[in-house]
């Protein structure tokens, strides 16, 4: 989250807000300010802006919460700050449940189906009681500051034998070996911190949906229609096939493709039936 | 031996060991039964309530400390040993892992909805975290709290760790029912 | 600051301090005349006549002892043997200063991620380590290993420690790195 909590971004989610939405620019934005600068994750936010509206966690109203989680997330995604894939999902699940239920409160009650309530009900209760877990935990890291503080402040007595008294010692024990004493300066000395840099992705060249999309939809306007084994057969990589099939799954989804596939399993027909520009 | 003289000899070892002491390590020395040490230290230590020091019992062995009422008079002698203080993040991710250990890296980035690899290689590599083996199931490396751990909380064991909010136990199965969604 | 609290001060500084203090020193610290640190200095010898343990001046400096009367109980507890057997702690400090000789104390604090005051005076006073010079930038005191270390180890001289595995000749150059980066 460090990222999250440079002033370069708290500066540009400044500015944006305030062109966004000026009527409600002073309370909003001194309250994400301090998110800004205060906020470790989903579950800090949400105990944050809870409290901020003095609400009890098991409480159900949760419409402005889930406004302001949401507007939130919108305005760390447009400061330009990026999302890492795994904060994101995060974010974003915590962000979908308080949808759904903010969603079933606005629906008159007899609307909603037995079977989604009961889910919503399941939504609502593990998300409460993460939340309650992740206070207590909160709750009890404080405790640990403090404790950690007080001890900083007893200094042990840590003295010297006496000469006289050292003279008394019995002799030493290393108690293990060469061998064994060298493999303990190995163990001590190698470094603990490996770099986190993952290196696995640099074996492969990047693939890119996007420009592989772009070359699909040239190729099929020019061509018109084409089995998806002569659109992949100069693919260099399987990435590249991926990339591929992923991109006419978005442009089926967008309805410029027809599929036709004769049989289970056999030849792929995709035809262009998307604007020519 | 009567009981103030066992007490005296106590602090006078106390006095020059360099290391903490432990009741039975005293018990062997003194050649008395353990309870009449743990009597003589508990009695040392209320007496000295009112004096600059005090002793102290962490990870099962006692000495001698400055009392922390004193400490802006005594750290201008010992400069030394100044240590950084944890992120609230690190906090977080330590009690965590105090309370539930052995733990994977995984289930504590559920407990606290965020990824805690940095800071776990952080609390690793400043001595408070140690790996411990790994979980049966998925081969994740588990995590433990260290002896100095215990130390730096000035706690004598685990068990004196302070409980958790009340409504916390039933969390037990809770995670249970999230380890079977997401695992 | 009360003549209680200044007694209390005295306490604490002289119950953490390895060297003896002079009254002076006390009173620079404590921002109080030299006579009221004797008064109280006094004081306190006074108070603790029924304790094991008593405060003396040797060249002009206070610090802490044990009482001669109990010295049978402190000599049986340093001959006992318990202290004979290094701990993991002191064996793990031992093999970073065998390894990296001459290191200052807080590069070995670097090396275990752990505060090694305590450790290190430990090793000084089984004569495995002794001080070795000062390092040239800061001025720290640099330590070495002993040749008492060499022979309760069982070896002629350090070239016949084990080598260390091939990676490791690399974190000569890297702590070279980390140490332009710090110093």
């Amino acid at each position: 989250m460090e990222q999250v909590r440079s002033a370069e971004a708290n500066v540009k989610y400044r500015s944006q807000v305030e062109t966004a939405s000026a009527e409600v620019k002073s309370e909003v934005i001194a309250g994400f300010a301090l998110h800004l600068e205060n906020f470790d994750g989903p579950f800090d936010l949400l105990l944050q802006l809870i409290s901020r509206h003095r609400m009890d966690i098991t409480e159900i109203a949760l419409a402005s919460v889930t406004d302001e989680f949401i507007s939130f997330i919108r305005a760390l995604e447009e400061s330009g700050e990026g999302w890492h894939l795994d904060q994101a999902t995060e974010f974003l699940v915590v962000a979908a449940t308080l949808l759904d239920l903010k969603a079933a409160r606005l629906l008159p009650s007899g609307e909603v189906e037995d079977e989604t309530d009961l889910a919503l009900l399941e939504a609502r209760d593990i998300l409460f009681a993460r939340l309650l877990q992740y206070r207590a935990f909160k709750e009890i890291a404080s405790t640990f500051h403090e404790r950690i503080l007080l001890q900083d402040k007893a200094f042990a007595r840590v003295v010297a034998l006496d000469p006289s008294l050292s003279a008394l010692l019995p002799e030493v024990l290393i108690g293990v070996g060469p061998e064994r004493f060298g493999a303990i300066a190995e163990r001590v000395l190698a470094p603990k911190v490996t770099a986190s840099i993952a290196l696995e992705h640099l074996h492969l060249p990047l693939v890119s949906v996007a420009e592989e999309s772009q070359w699909v939809v040239e190729t099929l306007r020019r061509s018109r229609s084409m089995n998806f084994r002569h659109l992949v057969a100069e693919a260099k990589s399987t990435l590249v096939v991926v990339a591929r099939f992923l991109a006419l799954l978005d442009l089926y989804r967008q309805g410029a493709l027809r599929f036709d596939q004769v049989h289970s399993l056999g030849e792929l027909q995709i035809s262009w039936i998307g604007s020519d520009t | 031996m009567s009981d103030l003289e066992l007490e005296r000899s106590v602090e006078a070892i106390l006095m020059v060991v360099d290391e903490p002491v432990t009741e039975l390590t005293l018990a062997q020395v003194l050649e008395r039964p353990v309870d009449e040490i743990t009597t003589a230290l508990s009695h040392l230590q209320e007496e000295y309530e009112n004096h600059g020091f005090e002793l102290r019992t962490i990870n099962g062995g006692w000495r001698f400390y400055s009392r922390p009422e004193y400490s802006s008079a005594v750290e201008k002698f010992v400069l030394d040993g100044q240590q950084s203080r944890l992120t609230q993040a690190a906090l977080e991710t330590l009690a965590v892992v105090a309370y539930r250990q052995p733990i994977s890296r995984a289930r504590v980035s559920a407990i606290r909805g965020v990824n805690v690899e940095a800071v776990m290689k952080t609390l690793v590599t400043r001595g408070l975290v140690e790996e411990s083996g790994l979980e049966h199931e998925t081969g994740a490396i588990l995590y433990r709290t260290t002896s100095y751990f215990l130390e730096r909380l000035g706690l004598n064991a685990l068990d004196d760790l302070p409980a958790l909010a009340p409504y916390l136990p039933d969390l037990d199965r809770l995670d249970e029912v999230l380890g079977a969604l997401t695992d």
